[in-house]
C-alpha cells in the first residue's frame, strides 16, 4: 500500500496557524497552573495576526487549492482579513469580561480561535461540505461560548436557544446540501453547481438545485438573523457574554454574508438566458422580501427595547437587511460583481469596527453596561473616553456622515440605486432615520442624564480598563472615524492587502 | 424478477416503518419511547441504504447513530429523570406570536413546492450502478474532501472542549 | 510495575486452582464439631430418670424472643416426673424465633435446659420447627446422657 | 440499485424531513425537539446517499460520515447544555425557559 | 431453481451450526465458570448432579424455566418485556459474521464457513453488537427500581466510553491487513502462529481485550450488575425465563466476543502450525476445532480474570477508559499508521507495540505509585 502525502500548500497556512494557536492555548493550559487570561489572549492575538500575515504575504489573490474547493478570490480574501481583524478586536474586548468574571480563559480563547477558523473557512470555501462543517464549527463555538458563564442561568438559556435553532437550521442546510449535490450530479463543488445551474443536464437536476438553494437559504436565514428567522437573536445576545454576542452579531454575520454570496454566485445571471433569469427572479424576489422585512422589523423592534444588548440585537437584524440589499444586487448581475463585492466589503468593515466599539464599551462597563439603557445615564461624567467611544460607534451605526458606517451605507445604497432598487433604498434610508432615535437615545442618556443618586457613590469612579481592552476600543473607534473621513484609504487598503 | 419484487416489498416495509417511527418521534410525548422509535427509524433507514447498495453508509448509520448518539440521548434522558420528562403537548412557539406561524406556513408551502418540482421533472430512467469499495471512498475523503475531513477533527475537538466546559461542575 | 503485579495476582489464582480442595462433602463427610459448639436445646434428666425441669418457667420469662412455651402441672406423688412439686407438662420451643442466646440455660435453677450440639435444623414446614418435650428430653434409657451421643433431632 | 428506489427515496427523505420540522415546531421538550432535528439530519443523509448512488459518486458514503460527525458533535454539546440547564432550572421544557423574554 | 434451494439449505445449515454453537455454549460456559471459579477458590464447584456435576446447569435451566414470570408493579410493561430480547438478539446476529472454518469444497462448490461473508463484516459485527446496550438500559429503566436504573445508566456510560477504545484498537489490524472482511483477516494469519495478529499488534490486542471485557460487562468491569452495590443492577427485577435470557446473553456474548478476539488476534480457525489434510471437509472440521480451542482458552482467561480481580470503582472505570485506554489506542493507531506507511516489517511493528505496552505500564504504575504515596 503506497501512501501519497498531500503537498503542503500556503492556502492552508491561515487555517493551520489558527488551529495551532488554539492547540497551544489548550495544551498550555494543562501546564500552567494559574489562569492567565492575558497570556491566552496574547497567544490568540498572535495566532490571528499570524494568519492575517500569511494571507497578506503568502497567498496571492485568486489562489486556489483542492480542485477549486478552496479559493481566495478577491472578495473572500479581503473578507478573511476583515474577519481576522474582527477576531482580534473581539479577543481584545473579551479580556475584561474573561478576567473579571473568571471565565475559563484558555478554553474561551481556544474556542474563539477555532470559531474564527470556522469563519475563515466559511469565506474561502467553495465546497458545500466544508461550508456546512464550518457553519457548524461556528455554531458549536458560539453556543459553548454563550453558556460559558458558570452558574448563569441566562447564559445557559441563551446557549440552549441558540443550540436548538442552530441545529434546526443545520437540518435545513443538510437537506439543501444534499439537493445541491444531487443537482450537480454528484459534486459538492460550487463550480460544478454553477455549471449545472446554467446548463442543467435535465430539468430534474435544475429542480434539485432550486430546491437545494431554497433549503440552504432557509438554513442561512437563521445564521443571518433574517426575518422571520430572527426570533432567537435578541434572547441569545442578551444572555450571552457581551464579546460572544459581538462575535455572533458581527463576525458570524459577516462570514455568513460572504458565504451566501459565494453559494448564491452560481445563480448569478451572467448570460441573458431566459429560463435562467426567470428562475432567478424567484430568488431575488425572496431576497427582496427578506431585506425589506429585516429593515422594517429590525428597526421597529429596536425602538421599543429597554435593554442595550437587545437593542443592538435588533439593530443587527436591520443591518443584515441592509447587507441583503447588497447580496440581492450582486445576484441580479446588473451591476458589475466586483463593485458590489467591494461595496459589501466596505460595509462589512465598517460594521465590524463600529459594532466592536459598541459591544466593547458594553463589555468594558461589565454588568452595568449589559443591562438597561438607563444604566448608561451619566457615563459621560464618569468615564468620558468610554462615552465618546460609544457615541462614535452609535453614530456610525446610525450612518451619520464622517463615520465609517456612513461610507458603508453610501457605497452599498449607491450600488442598489444603480441596480434600480429605489424602493428598497428608500426603505433603508427611512430605516436609518428611524434608527437614529434608538441609537441616539443612548447618547442622550450618557451625556444629558445624571446617574441615579444611589449608584453615583461607588460607581462614580472612572471604569478601570485592561490595556488590551483599551487598545481594542481605541483602534475600533479611531478606525471608524478615520475611514469615515478618508474612505479612499479603506478602498486602497482593500485593494493592496 | 421475483427477487426484485421481494426488494420492493422490503423497501415498502422499511419505508413505512421509517415514516411511522419518525411520526412517533415528532409527535410523541414519551421521550424514552421516542428514542426507541428514533432507533427504529435509523435502523430502517440503514436497511434502505443496504437496499440501494450502500452497505458502508448503512453500517455507519447503525454504528454511529444507533450505537453511539442515541445511546447518549437515552443516557441523558435517564439522567434527567425520565418520568418527569413526559410532558403535555403544546407547541414551542405557541406563545411566540404570529411570526413563527408564518414561518411554519412558509416551511410547509416550501415542502409542497419542492416535492412538486421534483416529482414533475423526474423521469424514471435506467442508470449504471456500481458499489464502491471502502478504499475508494476513503481515498476520495483524503483527497477531494481533505478540507472537510480535517474540519471534522477540529469540530470534534471543539465539541469535546465545549461539552466538558459546559457540563462540569466547578 | 503494574504488569508484573498483575501477573503475580493471576499466578496466585492459577496456583490455587491445583491445590487440594478444602471442601467437606457435607452429608457424606462430616467434620467434628468444636466441643464448645452450642446448638439446639435439650432437657436433662437425673441419673434416676427423673426430669430435672420443675416447670418454674424462668426460662420462658427470660427468653428475649419469647420462643419458649411452658405449661406446668402438679406432680403425682406416687409417680413423680420430676423431683420437685411440679413438672413441665408442655414444653415447646419455637426454633424459628429462638436466637440461641443461651439465656434459658443460664436462668435455669435446676440445670434442666442446656444447649446441645445439634445444628441440622432445616425443615420443610413451619410447624415442624416447633419442638416439644419429647424432641428435647434425653431418653430415659440414655440415663444422664452424654453430650456427644445425644440422638439427632427429629425435625423435618 | 433499482431506478424506482431513487424517487421513492427522495420522497421518503422529504417526508421524514417535514416530519422532523413539524416535530421541532410541535414538541416543547428540548430533548424531543433535538430528536426531531436528528430526523431532519437523517432525511438529509438519505437524500445524499440516494443522489450519490444515482450519480455514481464514490464519495457519497464519506459525505454521510461528515454529517454524522456533525450530528455527534452537536449531540455532545447540546446534551451537555440540556444537563446544565436541567441542573439550574429542573426543567428542560422550552416554554419554561423564559427568563430572557423581555 | 435447484441451485437456489441448495443455497438456502446451506445457509440454513450454517445458521443452525452457529446458533447451536452459541446457544449451546451457554450451559457449558456457565458450568465452566462455576467449576473454574470453584477450583480457584479451593473448592470443587458443582458436583452433585450428574457425573462431576456436569448436568448442573441443565437442571438449573429447567428449574428457572418453570419459575413464575413476575412482572412487578409500576414497570413499563412494553419495554420490560422487550428488554431481554433486545439484549440477546444483537449477540446472535453479530455471531453470524464469525468465520468458523476455512472455506469447504463439497461437491464442487466452495462454501465459506461463515453465515455472512462480505466486505464489511467486521464493521457489521460492531454495529450490531453495540445495539445490545439498549436492552440493558431499557431493562434498567423500565424496572421502576432505582438500582436497576443506575445499572442501566452505568451500562450506557460504560458502553460509549469503551466503544471508542474497542473500535480504535482494531484500526491497527485494519491498517496491517487492509480489509474489513473477517475471512480475509483470518486468511492473512494462516501459516503458523507467528503470523497471528497478536504478535503484530500486542498493544492493540491488550486494549481490545480490556475494552471487550468492558463491552460484555464482565468482571472487573461488571458495574451494570454489581451485585454488591446495586443488588444485581439492571436485572434485579427480572425472574424466570426473562432472567435466563439476560444470563444467556451474558454468556453467549462472552462466547461471541471470544470468538471475535480469536478471529482477529489469534488466527481464527488457523492451526498454530501449518498443515493440511487435503480433504476439504476434514480441514473445515479441524478449523472449527482450533477455533473452539482458542475460544476455550479465551473463555478460561475471562473466568480467570473474574477469579482474580475485584470490581473497579465507577470513577476508576471511567478514568481507565478515557485517560489510559483511549489515548493508548490512539497512539497505537498513529504508530501503526506510520510504520505501515514506511513499510516496516511486521516483527518490528510487534516489537514497537510491545515496547509501547511496557513503557505505558511503567508510566502508569509510576503515576499510580506517586498518587498513592501522595494520598499517604
Amino acid at each position: 500500500m503506497t501512501v501519497s502525502w498531500p503537498t503542503i500548500e500556503w492556502t492552508w497556512a491561515p487555517l493551520v496557524l489558527l488551529s495551532l494557536a488554539a492547540g497551544v492555548i489548550i495544551a498550555g493550559d494543562l501546564f500552567v497552573r494559574a489562569t492567565r487570561p492575558a497570556l491566552w489572549m496574547q497567544l490568540g492575538l498572535l495566532g490571528l495576526l499570524a494568519a492575517g500575515a500569511a494571507v497578506v504575504l503568502q497567498i496571492p489573490p485568486n489562489a486556489s487549492a483542492f480542485n477549486q474547493a478552496v479559493q481566495y478570490d478577491g472578495f473572500g480574501r479581503s473578507g478573511v482579513l476583515v474577519l481576522l481583524a474582527g477576531g482580534c478586536l473581539i479577543a481584545l474586548i473579551s479580556q475584561r469580561p474573561v478576567g473579571r468574571e473568571e471565565l475559563p480563559a484558555a478554553e474561551y480563547f481556544a474556542l474563539l480561535l477555532l470559531a474564527v477558523l470556522g469563519l475563515v473557512v466559511l469565506s474561502i470555501s467553495f465546497e458545500l461540505m466544508a461550508i456546512f462543517l464550518s457553519v457548524e464549527m461556528v455554531s458549536v463555538g458560539v453556543y459553548v461560548l454563550a453558556g460559558v458563564r458558570r452558574g448563569d442561568t441566562r447564559g445557559s438559556e441563551a446557549a440552549m436557544k441558540y443550540f436548538v435553532l442552530a441545529a434546526f437550521s443545520a437540518g435545513f442546510l443538510v437537506l439543501g446540501l444534499a439537493f445541491l449535490y444531487g443537482g450537480a450530479e454528484g459534486s459538492t463543488l460550487l463550480g460544478r453547481i454553477a455549471l449545472a445551474a446554467h446548463r442543467p443536464a435535465t430539468p430534474f437536476s435544475l429542480g434539485c438545485i432550486l430546491a437545494g438553494y431554497a433549503l440552504t437559504l432557509a438554513g442561512f436565514a437563521f445564521k443571518l438573523t433574517l426575518v422571520p428567522f430572527h426570533l432567537y437573536a435578541a434572547d441569545v445576545f442578551d444572555g450571552a457574554p457581551t464579546p460572544v454576542a459581538a462575535f455572533l452579531a458581527v463576525l458570524s454575520k459577516a462570514a455568513g454574508v460572504i458565504a451566501l454570496i459565494h453559494i448564491l454566485s452560481p445563480l448569478r445571471v451572467v448570460d441573458n438566458d431566459a429560463l435562467q433569469s426567470a428562475l432567478m427572479q424567484d430568488f431575488t424576489g425572496l431576497l427582496w422580501i427578506f431585506a425589506a422585512l429585516g429593515i422594517v422589523v429590525g428597526n421597529a423592534a429596536a425602538l421599543v427595547q429597554r435593554r442595550i444588548k437587545r437593542m443592538l440585537a435588533y439593530s443587527t437584524i436591520a443591518h443584515s437587511g441592509y447587507l441583503l440589499i447588497g447580496v440581492l444586487v450582486f445576484l441580479e448581475g446588473s451591476v458589475r460583481g466586483a463593485e458590489v463585492e467591494t461595496a459589501i466589503l466596505v460595509y462589512l468593515t465598517a460594521y465590524v469596527l463600529m459594532n466592536a466599539g459598541a459591544f466593547g464599551v458594553a463589555a468594558a462597563l461589565g454588568p452595568a453596561g449589559e443591562g438597561e439603557i438607563e444604566d448608561y445615564a451619566g457615563l459621560a461624567r464618569r468615564s468620558p473616553a468610554l462615552a465618546l467611544a460609544m457615541t462614535i460607534a452609535l453614530l456610525s451605526l446610525t450612518g451619520i456622515p464622517a463615520t465609517a458606517g456612513f461610507v458603508g451605507k453610501l457605497t452599498l445604497f449607491a450600488r442598489a440605486v444603480e441596480a434600480d432598487h429605489i424602493a428598497l433604498v428608500v426603505l433603508a434610508v427611512l430605516g436609518s432615520a428611524v434608527s437614529a432615535y434608538y441609537y441616539l437615545r443612548v447618547v442622550v442618556y450618557m451625556y444629558m442624564r445624571d446617574s441615579a443618586p444611589e449608584t453615583s457613590g461607588a460607581e462614580a469612579d472612572p471604569v478601570p480598563l485592561e490595556f488590551g481592552h483599551k487598545i481594542g476600543l481605541i483602534f475600533s473607534t479611531a478606525a471608524t472615524v478615520f475611514f469615515g473621513i478618508f474612505p479612499q484609504t479603506l478602498l486602497f487598503l482593500l485593494k493592496i492587502l | 424478477m421475483r427477487l426484485l419484487s421481494l426488494q420492493y416489498a422490503f423497501y415498502a416495509f422499511l419505508a413505512t416503518l421509517a415514516i411511522l417511527s419518525a411520526a412517533y418521534v415528532a409527535f410523541s410525548r414519551k421521550t424514552v419511547y421516542a428514542v426507541l422509535a428514533l432507533v427504529v427509524a435509523m435502523l430502517s433507514l440503514a436497511g434502505i441504504f443496504l437496499l440501494i447498495q450502500s452497505p458502508f453508509a448503512a453500517l455507519i448509520q447503525v454504528f454511529v447513530y444507533a450505537g453511539a448518539i442515541l445511546v447518549l440521548f437515552l443516557y441523558v434522558i435517564m439522567l434527567l429523570n425520565p418520568r418527569q420528562a413526559d410532558v403535555t403537548i403544546r407547541s414551542v412557539f405557541e406563545n411566540r406570536g404570529p411570526f413563527l406561524a408564518a414561518a411554519g406556513v412558509f416551511v410547509a408551502g416550501f415542502f409542497f413546492l419542492t416535492a412538486k418540482w421534483l416529482l414533475t421533472v423526474y423521469t424514471v430512467e435506467r442508470f449504471q450502478f456500481e458499489e464502491f469499495s471502502l478504499i475508494e471512498v476513503a481515498s476520495r475523503l483524503l483527497t477531494d474532501y481533505l478540507l472537510p475531513f480535517e474540519l471534522t477533527s477540529i469540530l470534534l475537538l471543539m465539541a469535546i472542549i465545549g461539552a466538558v466546559l459546559i457540563a462540569k461542575r466547578n | 510495575m503494574l504488569l508484573v503485579e498483575l501477573i503475580k495476582g493471576f499466578s496466585v489464582t492459577l496456583r490455587h486452582m491445583f491445590r487440594r480442595r478444602v471442601t467437606v462433602q457435607y452429608p457424606e463427610q462430616r467434620r467434628r464439631d468444636a466441643p464448645i459448639f452450642r446448638g439446639r436445646h435439650r432437657l436433662q434428666r437425673y441419673a434416676d430418670g427423673l426430669e430435672r425441669c420443675v416447670g418454674c418457667a424462668l426460662c420462658a420469662s427470660v427468653c428475649p424472643s419469647e420462643a419458649i412455651y411452658l405449661e406446668a402441672a402438679e406432680n403425682d406423688p406416687t409417680n413423680p416426673v420430676s423431683p420437685g412439686e411440679r413438672y413441665a407438662k408442655v414444653y415447646q420451643i419455637h426454633l424459628l424465633r429462638c436466637i440461641y442466646c443461651g439465656f434459658c440455660e443460664e436462668a435455669c435453677p435446676e440445670d434442666a435446659i442446656v444447649m446441645g450440639p445439634e445444628y441440622e435444623l432445616a425443615a420443610d414446614a413451619r410447624a415442624k420447627c416447633v419442638i416439644s418435650k419429647k424432641d428435647m428430653l434425653t431418653p430415659r434409657e440414655a440415663g444422664f446422657g452424654d453430650y456427644e451421643t445425644f440422638p439427632a433431632p427429629r425435625i423435618g | 440499485m433499482d431506478p424506482v428506489f431513487f424517487p421513492a427515496n427522495l420522497l421518503l427523505s422529504l417526508v421524514i424531513f417535514s416530519l422532523g420540522v413539524m416535530g421541532v415546531l410541535w414538541q416543547r421538550n428540548a430533548l424531543s425537539v433535538f430528536m426531531s432535528i436528528e430526523l431532519m439530519l437523517n432525511a438529509g443523509n438519505l437524500a445524499l446517499i440516494s443522489f450519490a448512488q444515482r450519480f455514481g459518486d464514490s464519495a457519497g458514503a464519506g459525505l454521510v460520515l461528515f454529517i454524522m460527525t456533525v450530528a455527534a458533535a452537536e449531540a455532545g454539546v447540546g446534551l451537555a447544555i440540556f444537563i446544565r440547564l436541567y441542573r439550574q432550572r429542573n426543567t428542560i421544557e422550552l416554554d419554561k425557559a423564559h427568563e430572557l423574554q423581555g | 431453481m435447484n441451485e437456489f434451494l441448495l443455497d438456502t439449505l446451506i445457509i440454513v445449515i450454517k445458521i443452525g451450526v452457529v446458533f447451536g454453537l452459541v446457544i449451546g455454549s451457554v450451559p457449558v460456559l456457565v458450568l465452566a465458570e462455576r467449576k473454574v471459579l470453584g477450583w480457584m477458590q479451593v473448592r470443587p464447584g458443582p458436583n452433585r448432579v450428574g457425573p462431576w456435576g456436569l448436568l448442573q446447569t441443565l437442571v438449573d435451566g429447567a428449574k428457572v424455566f418453570f419459575k413464575e414470570n413476575i412482572i412487578p408493579d409500576g414497570v413499563e410493561p412494553l419495554t420490560y418485556r422487550l428488554a431481554p430480547l433486545l439484549v440477546i438478539l444483537p449477540v446472535l446476529i453479530a455471531a453470524s459474521v464469525i468465520p468458523f472454518g476455512p472455506p469447504v469444497k463439497i461437491a464442487g462448490r466452495e462454501i465459506p464457513l461463515a453465515i455472512a461473508d462480505f466486505d464489511l463484516s467486521l464493521l457489521f459485527f460492531f454495529a450490531v453488537a453495540t445495539l445490545s446496550v439498549y436492552g440493558i438500559v431499557l431493562a434498567g429503566w423500565s424496572s421502576n427500581n432505582k438500582w436497576s436504573l443506575m445499572g442501566g445508566l452505568r451500562s450506557s456510560a460504560q458502553m460509549f466510553s469503551y466503544e471508542i477504545t474497542l473500535s480504535l484498537s482494531i484500526v491497527g489490524i485494519l491498517l496491517t491487513s487492509g480489509t474489513f472482511r473477517l475471512t480475509a483477516i483470518v486468511g492473512q494469519q494462516s501459516g503458523g502462529f507467528w503470523h497471528w495478529n497478536v504478535f503484530l499488534q500486542p498493544l492493540g490486542f491488550v486494549l481490545f481485550l480490556l475494552a471487550a471485557i468492558a463491552e460484555v460487562n464482565r468482571t472487573p468491569f461488571d458495574l451494570p450488575e454489581a451485585e454488591s452495590e446495586l443488588t444485581g443492577g439492571f436485572h434485579t427485577e427480572y425472574s424466570g425465563m426473562r432472567f435466563v435470557m439476560f444470563y444467556m446473553s451474558e454468556y453467549s456474548s462472552v462466547f461471541v466476543m471470544s470468538s471475535l478476539i480469536a478471529t482477529l488476534f489469534f488466527g481464527g480457525y488457523n492451526p498454530p502450525f501449518p498443515y493440511t489434510f487435503g480433504t476439504s471437509w476434514f480441514d473445515g472440521a479441524i478449523g472449527l476445532f482450533w477455533l473452539l480451542a482458542k475460544i476455550g482458552a479465551l473463555v478460561f482467561f475471562f473466568i480467570w480474570l473474574r477469579g482474580t480481580l475485584p470490581r473497579l470503582r465507577y470513577d476508576e472505570l471511567m478514568m481507565l477508559g478515557w485517560k489510559i485506554l483511549f489515548p493508548l489506542a490512539f497512539l497505537n493507531l498513529i504508530f501503526t499508521a506510520i510504520l505501515v506507511a514506511l513499510n516496516w516489517p511486521g516483527w518490528l511493528l510487534g516489537l514497537v507495540g510491545a515496547g509501547a505496552l511496557v513503557l505505558t505500564d511503567l508510566v502508569v504504575s509510576q503515576i499510580l505509585w506517586r498518587r498513592r504515596r501522595a494520598a499517604g
